[in-house]
């Protein structure tokens, strides 16, 4: 066992460790046991760091990968199979290392933070030991090697979540959201458990290299479309965790769970983990499933910017704009802007990290005020929290010199790239709405920042009976909450949540992912995520000569980046496919397009992320445009958008309502037609039994009882001969015998 | 004696013993029906004479006579005060007893006379018997003759235990 | 050993017998000691058990104990018939890896009956000789390995459990008792006419009269050719096989055999809700996969998609229904309908995968439901109330039962990481690689969704959120100045006590041990199971 | 006029059968218990005619020996019967046979 990996179950079984000390001794411990959380996260970190160090620093090569696994369950000698093991398994390459370092990085901070944010709640302890089980699971998620391990720690994930999301669970609200979070995750589930069936029922496998092997070397027996099935059904758990559409709705509703987990879990890690995932099985995507894929992030990204500007609450604008920033990563997978997207997802998680945790300090420091119409002019009294913000936010709104801008550019670009190889027309779709919704975000997030840190002060424009109302739902678990929080003094929060912000803050800043602040493909980032090549060159029989495949020549010289993993693959499964599938090609070819597309997309999305922030700046700043004013001028488009689509009321009536009905009319049925049947049955039997008993009674009885009552009459007729009397036995024992003796008279005289 | 006297003395007897039993079975009197039957035991005794077997006729004498029908006569006394007037015994089943006393005779009298034609053996018996009762008592018969002697004893014992009055009783 | 399992509970009650009733210590005791000893000589066999051997049919070389382990057989009754020849009945028990998992299921949730019956007021001596008696007919089931031998079990099996229902159940006992009765009863008297059927259609390869036993039966060259359940006959065989399957499919309880269930359930007392759903659904499950599949091979090939679609319907109708019931109790009822479901299914899929899937799914059903309706009880007990709607926010303060209730209720719903998970997924890797089966196990993973939903749903409604005005409990201020729970004349401890975590605890280690490191029971199953489905494919089929 | 005048077995025979027919009559149909008595004593007598008569015309001793035995316990049966009819008088206040009818119950 290589040491890396040792050091990485290490590093998986610390949160664990956690989680257990924590969740049974919390109340035995001093501070709740926060500084247990604390240190061993930070273990957890420190090993982390230098598994990163050591696998992209350090060996720094794009075709880093080792793996160990063992086996778990032994199914033995399987009739038509042959020997069966179920393995579990650690594999380490590139992506995994920068993943284990940026998850327990955001989960140390988050614990650091939360030992401020979280301070006095009464659940303090158990709260630390739900972070622990988190990290644990999504660490499980980073370091599988195989389908089934992924989706044990994907529930584990979904878990945690519903526990953290419901950590008030005195709150109605919280204890719905909970439920919708995991319910609308396990609808994406089974859809991905039904991908990973597909790809089993056919190599008998969960493991990634043993089935990507045997896919690569065309042992794929069911037809193509199965294939396209199993990566559109694999993505469903995609659109599960990582709230796309048409499951996004469950992640506004999270943000009723405490900040510092809104910003770990629904912002930085555990959403990502479904973008991650469709990294992990981006090889076996075919071409229809990525454009599934692709449309599903454009629209999601799009729908959930145009959600995000009307929305006042300041969790739920970055909420939205996280489920928008996911729509990019995936739109980016759809596109096949692989390095992209996985880069974003990066950049994202710090900086998405940091303004939750910002907006956790301003709720904090506001007691528990989230509405942003009643914030206002904090600038001054938290600096800090400004600087940090402000910053986080230029990175999601993508402006130069930030992370997010590269990032972000490097996924339009690749979107670019992509509607031109697919022959343009409706894939244009992809990028417009790719960069409106980067004006979009441009927009909210100006805004946000305006509404929050300049201007006037409005906390008493806040409604009294809002307040009240308000003030009670926080009431179980705010232990700061003071009857007159509106005449306290907001200031700057303490040391161990501002450190958290600045980390963050710094790590979004483009240096430290490339020296070239206008293209991150020259970062470390993109060199060590290579796109991989693709296992299903099966298409190119079907598809291929459809559309004219480029020269080769300019395939070859843009392939170097797919060219190891490539080669790879061909040593693992003994590829048979020519190296110039319709697949491959068409990748090669989308990600040239992309670097063709790269300046473009920059000046467009440079211009739209400016247009943004000019327009928040001219509604808000300004005041030429009057917000209320324009929102009744367009009223149906702005509570289109204040209702959020109306997704969550769609879904009511159809599927909560439906499932309802259908449940209230199976239990119906149950009571009324099964066991009215089975009770018919026996009523029916038992009239029956009363027919059979009347017959009985009436007639075998009857006959019964006509037989006892001759006996009867007869033996009251003989009885009178029964008198007793000796005498009159003699009579009749005499007349029997003269009887006789007549008889044998005349036998004697015949 | 003549055939004819032996004839007139069998019919007399036959004649006494008939009449004597059909008045025992027929009057009322319980008193009379004993003394009557006093007269059948006679003739029967008479009959046995006829039959050569005179100790069984003594025998009959002692027995029925001496014993027997002292002891109905007691019977009669003990069970019925004697001065009591209604002395007459009731009757049932009169019609079907005179049925079957018609009947049962008729039928017997026609099959002994219709039916079987009686062969007497050449050997009869002839003159007293007296001695050949006593050799047959104690060889042939002496099982019979012991058992019921002891059966007589028995008889007696649990006739006198049986019928005597009970002291505590009354 | 085998009869050592199975008559201990029996002799416990016999010596129940001799204490006088007004000893209802003496008598809990002497109960807990037999199941305890149950308990210990379910280790030990568990420890000498032999995973390596597979059991189900004859042996190499038609060796009539087949590969069974701690076998015992002797001839127990032996009637001559004059003209139908001999009546060769044997006490025959033995185990292979199918029966001896149930063994330990059984002996486990033997023992938590017992605990859970401590609280029993009513009639104590008679409810506990009858329970142990139950006891006694349940292990019997699992370990005979002659056809009369089982069906005497299974009979005896009938009359504590209507008892126990009819005496000790809730108010409309007797209604569900006599469902419950007459319900199994049709089943049985069915099975009746298949065994006899099967005895003369099977000789003893080794003796040469006809016999009882399973191994026997299991054996296919054992069939006369032409008798009324040869291999010639084969409507017969079918009509046979039907009738057998709808016998088990009532214990099972299958739709649309399953409304004794939660009548049955809602009516028994914790105890027997316990064994009703820990054991004796086992059953009709454990008889598909000992008699019916193995006996009658080519007819359950023919007919596995029927299982499956049954199996289905059983899982997403039990969803559903357990969606819209109001009394908790009944939810998990149609729960455990739900999940027999799954078992059905892995049956159905008719390979390896599904197959341990499913068997695994019946061990962790039986500790899971167990926990279940031990937890509903607990609640019972105190607020005399099931109905979910007459609860709120008790998680703020019963936290160790809502932790306990949490964790069974992710068991059930099917939660990596605890043992319902893996069985579930086996199921559906099996059912799903099986082609006949594909697109039922489409269906089916709807039923993983609705499953989470009414649990999630009953677990919010009763211990998130706050108290509801018409809950069936107060919340009165205690010295500390924190609210507390008050029960209306509920005297003991409000969160759980020890008896009652003593009953939960190894079930919840099981159930999250089982659930991380599954080979303890997998291991104990494979061979049995692969050689199952060796039986049950096709290939061998065609080469009898 | 010959079967008339020589007194053969048919004679005895013939009042052996009246004597039976009487004493059967007596048994049958009075009440008294002494009266039925008598009408048993005229059937043994009757037998005992019989026997002898067989006997004489057979040559033979047994029916003379039979006849013996039947008058010994004739004399044994009526001592007996008396007996009992003195304890039935005694229980029953009398000896009305019609109106002993317990075997009835």
């Amino acid at each position: 066992m290589h040491s890396l990996i040792q050091l990485s179950i290490v590093v998986l079984l610390l949160p664990l460790l956690s989680f257990v000390i924590l969740i049974f001794f919390n109340r035995r411990l001093p501070r709740r046991g926060d500084f247990l959380g604390v240190g061993i996260l930070g273990t957890a970190f420190g090993i982390s760091a230098y598994i990163f160090w050591s696998v992209i620093v350090q060996t720094y090569d794009p075709a880093f990968r080792i793996a160990w696994d063992f086996t778990w369950i032994d199914l033995g000698n399987v009739p038509g199979v042959g020997p069966l093991q179920i393995k579990m398994g650690v594999v380490i390459d590139n992506l995994t290392a920068i993943m284990l370092a940026m998850v327990t990085l955001i989960s140390l901070l988050v614990h650091l933070y939360s030992t401020g944010y979280m301070a006095g709640d009464k659940n303090y302890g158990r709260y630390f030991a739900f972070l622990g089980i988190f990290t644990f699971s999504m660490l499980g998620i980073v370091l599988s090697d195989n389908f089934f391990a992924i989706y044990i720690f994907w529930e584990l994930v979904g878990l945690s979540s519903y526990l953290l999301i419901g950590f008030f669970f005195e709150k109605q609200s919280a204890a719905d959201a909970q439920k919708k979070a995991f319910l609308a995750n396990r609808v994406g589930d089974i859809g991905m458990w039904l991908g990973i069936l597909i790809l089993y029922s056919q190599f008998h496998t969960f493991s990634f290299e043993q089935i990507y092997a045997n896919l690569a070397a065309g042992k794929f027996a069911l037809s193509h479309g199965w294939l396209t099935a199993a990566g559109i059904l694999l993505f469903m758990g995609c659109v599960g965790k990582s709230a796309q559409f048409p499951l996004h709705v469950w992640l506004p509703d999270a943000m009723e769970g405490p900040t510092p987990v809104s910003a770990l879990i629904h912002a930085a890690t555990m959403v990502a983990a479904g973008v991650y995932f469709v990294a992990r099985i981006f090889v076996l995507l075919t071409p229809d499933a990525l454009h599934v894929i692709a449309f599903t992030g454009a629209l999601t990204a799009f729908m959930a910017a145009t959600i995000a500007i009307t929305q006042n609450d300041i969790k739920r604008v970055l909420a939205y704009s996280t489920v928008s920033q996911l729509g990019y990563m995936v739109l980016g997978l759809g596109v096949g802007a692989y390095s992209a997207a996985l880069f974003h997802l990066l950049t994202h998680a710090f900086f998405k990290a940091c303004l939750f945790l910002g907006s956790g300090a301003i709720i904090h420091a506001m007691h528990h005020e989230q509405d942003m119409r009643w914030m206002g002019a904090l600038r001054k009294k938290m600096p800090w929290t400004f600087a940090t913000f402000t910053l986080a936010t230029l990175a999601l709104a993508g402006l130069p010199l930030t992370s997010g801008f590269m990032s972000k550019d490097a996924i339009l670009a690749g979107a670019i790239g992509f509607a031109k190889v697919e022959g343009g027309g409706i894939y244009y779709l992809i990028p417009v709405l790719g960069f409106f919704s980067a004006m979009l975000t441009a927009f909210y997030m100006g805004r946000q920042i305006w509404l929050v840190f300049f201007g006037e002060s409005r906390t008493h424009l806040k409604p009294a009976d809002d307040q009240h109302q308000d003030h009670h739902a926080h009431a179980a678990h705010d232990a700061h909450a003071d009857v007159h929080h509106e005449e306290h003094e907001v200031h700057e929060v303490a040391w161990n949540m501002r450190a958290p912000l600045v980390i963050l803050a710094a790590l979004s800043v483009f240096f430290v992912y490339s020296p070239d602040p206008l293209d991150g493909g020259k970062g470390w980032f993109m060199k060590m995520i290579p796109t991989p090549a693709t296992v299903v060159g099966e298409a190119n029989h079907q598809i291929g000569d459809l559309r004219a495949p480029v020269a080769a020549p300019a395939l070859a010289a843009v392939v170097p980046a797919i060219e190891a993993p490539a080669a790879e693959a061909g040593k693992h499964g003994g590829a048979e496919k020519d190296a110039h599938s319709y697949a491959d090609m068409r990748q090669a070819e989308i990600i040239h397009a992309g670097h063709a597309a790269h300046f473009t997309a920059i000046y467009i999305s440079s211009i739209m992320v400016l247009l943004g922030i000019s327009l928040a700046f001219v509604v808000y700043v300004f005041n030429i445009i009057d917000p209320e004013k324009t929102a009744i001028a367009i009223r149906p488009l702005y509570l289109f958008s204040l209702n959020k689509w109306y997704w969550d009321e769609i879904y009511d009536a159809t599927f909560i309502k439906g499932s309802m009905l259908i449940a209230n009319i199976l239990s119906w049925f149950d009571t009324h037609i099964v066991d009215g049947i089975v009770n018919g049955v026996a009523t029916l039997v038992r009239n029956f039994a009363l027919l059979n008993d009347a017959f009985d009674r009436n007639v075998v009885d009857g006959m019964v009882n006509f037989t006892a009552f001759t006996i009867n009459t007869t033996g009251a007729m003989l009885r009178k001969l029964q008198t007793g009397k000796v005498q009159t036995y003699i009579v009749m024992l005499l007349l029997a015998v003269f009887g006789y003796f007549v008889f044998y008279l005349t036998r004697l005289i015949y | 004696m003549s055939i004819t006297t032996y004839t007139v003395i069998f019919y007399l007897f036959a004649a006494i013993t008939v009449c004597s039993a059909a008045f025992v079975v027929f009057t009322r009197n319980v008193i009379y029906s004993a003394f009557s039957l006093l007269f059948t035991f006679f003739g029967v005794a008479a009959l046995y004479v006829f039959l050569s077997a005179d100790f069984i006729a003594v025998t009959q004498v002692v027995v029925y006579v001496g014993g027997i029908l002292v002891l109905l006569l007691f019977g009669v006394m003990f069970t019925n005060s004697i001065m009591q007037t209604g002395q007459k015994s009731e009757v049932l089943h009169i019609f079907s007893g005179m049925l079957l006393l018609i009947g049962m005779i008729g039928a017997l009298l026609y099959t002994f006379y219709t039916t079987h034609s009686w062969m007497p053996s050449e050997t009869t018996l002839q003159g007293s018997i007296v001695e050949r009762i006593g050799f047959e008592t104690m060889s042939r018969y002496v099982l019979p003759f012991e058992m019921v002697s002891i059966l007589l004893l028995a008889a007696l014992i649990g006739a006198a235990f049986l019928a005597r009055f009970d002291k505590s009783g009354k | 050993m085998l009869s050592l399992i199975v008559f201990l509970p029996i002799i416990a009650g016999l010596v129940i017998l001799a204490v006088p009733s007004s000893q209802k210590q003496i008598i809990r005791i002497v109960s807990l000691l037999a199941a305890l000893a149950q308990g210990v000589l379910a280790v030990l066999i568990w420890r000498g058990y032999d995973p390596a051997l597979p059991g189900i049919t004859a042996g190499p070389g038609g060796s009539p104990l087949g590969s069974f382990q701690f076998v015992e057989k002797v001839p127990w009754i032996s009637l001559n018939l004059g003209g139908f020849g001999s009546l060769n009945i044997e006490y025959f028990l033995g185990v292979d890896g199918i029966s001896v998992t149930m063994v330990i299921l059984t002996a486990l949730i033997s023992a938590i009956g017992v605990l859970s019956s401590w609280t029993i007021q009513k009639q104590v001596k008679g409810y506990f000789i009858l329970y142990n008696l139950l006891a006694s007919a349940m292990m019997g089931c699992f370990v005979a390995l002659d056809f009369f031998l089982f069906y005497v079990f299974w009979e005896i099996m009938l009359l504590p459990m209507y008892f126990l229902i009819g005496i000790w159940g809730g108010p409309n006992r007797e209604y569900a008792a006599i469902k419950f009765f007459l319900y199994t009863l049709f089943g049985s008297v069915f099975m009746l006419l298949v065994m006899i059927g099967l005895y003369f259609s099977v000789l003893d390869p080794v003796t040469g009269n006809h016999t009882f036993s399973l191994v026997a039966m299991a054996t296919q060259s054992n069939y006369i050719k032409d008798a009324i359940l040869g291999p010639d006959n084969v409507f017969w065989r079918y009509v046979a096989f039907i009738v057998l399957f709808i016998g088990f499919a009532i214990k099972v309880p299958m739709f649309p055999f399953h409304t004794w269930l939660p009548d049955a359930h809602v009516e028994a007392p914790t105890a027997i809700s316990v064994i009703l759903a820990g054991v004796l659904l086992k059953l009709g499950t454990y008889g598909m996969i000992r008699i019916n599949f193995p006996l009658f091979p080519e007819v359950f090939h023919a007919g596995m998609y029927v299982i499956g679609i049954f199996g289905a319907i059983n899982i997403i109708y039990g969803a559903f229904c357990a969606l819209a019931q109001k009394d908790l109790k009944k939810m998990v009822a149609y729960s455990s309908i739900s999940h027999m479901g799954y078992v059905l299914l892995g049956l159905s899929a008719g390979n390896s995968e599904g197959m341990v899937g499913a068997l695994y799914q019946m061990f962790n059903h039986g500790t899971i439901t167990a926990m279940l309706f031990l937890l509903v009880g607990v609640i019972y007990d105190r607020a005399h109330t099931r109905q979910i709607e007459k609860f709120g926010g008790l998680a703020s303060y019963m936290p160790v039962y809502a932790a306990v209730v949490t964790i069974a209720w992710f068991a059930s719903l099917g939660l990596p990481g605890l043992s319902g998970f893996i069985s579930e997924a086996l199921v559906f890797v099996g059912a799903f690689s099986s082609v006949t089966t594909r697109p039922i196990a489409m269906v089916s993973v709807l039923g993983i969704v609705f499953g989470a939903a009414y649990l999630l749903w009953s677990l919010q409604r009763m211990f998130l959120g706050q108290r509801r005005a018409d809950a069936a409990y107060d919340l009165v201020v205690g010295e500390d100045g924190h609210e507390h729970i008050h029960f209306h004349d509920w005297k003991g401890k409000i969160d759980l006590d020890g008896r009652e975590l003593a009953m939960l605890v190894p079930l919840v280690l099981i159930t999250i041990f089982l659930g991380i490191y599954p080979m303890p029971v997998l291991g104990m199953l494979t061979a049995s199971i692969n050689k199952l489905v060796q039986v049950l494919s096709p290939v061998v089929m065609s080469q009898m | 006029m010959e079967q008339l005048t020589t007194i053969g077995l048919n004679h005895y025979l013939t009042i052996s059968a009246f004597l039976l027919g009487f004493g059967l009559f007596a048994v049958m149909t009075r009440k008294n218990a002494i009266v039925i008595l008598m009408g048993v004593e005229l059937i043994l007598n009757a037998a005992n005619i019989n026997f002898l008569a067989f006997s004489k015309y057979n040559g033979g001793m047994e029916g003379v020996m039979f006849a013996l035995f039947v008058i010994v316990i004739a004399a044994a049966e009526a001592a007996i019967a008396l007996a009992i009819v003195i304890n039935i008088y005694k229980i029953f206040k009398s000896v009305d046979v019609s109106s002993i009818d317990t075997l009835k119950e």
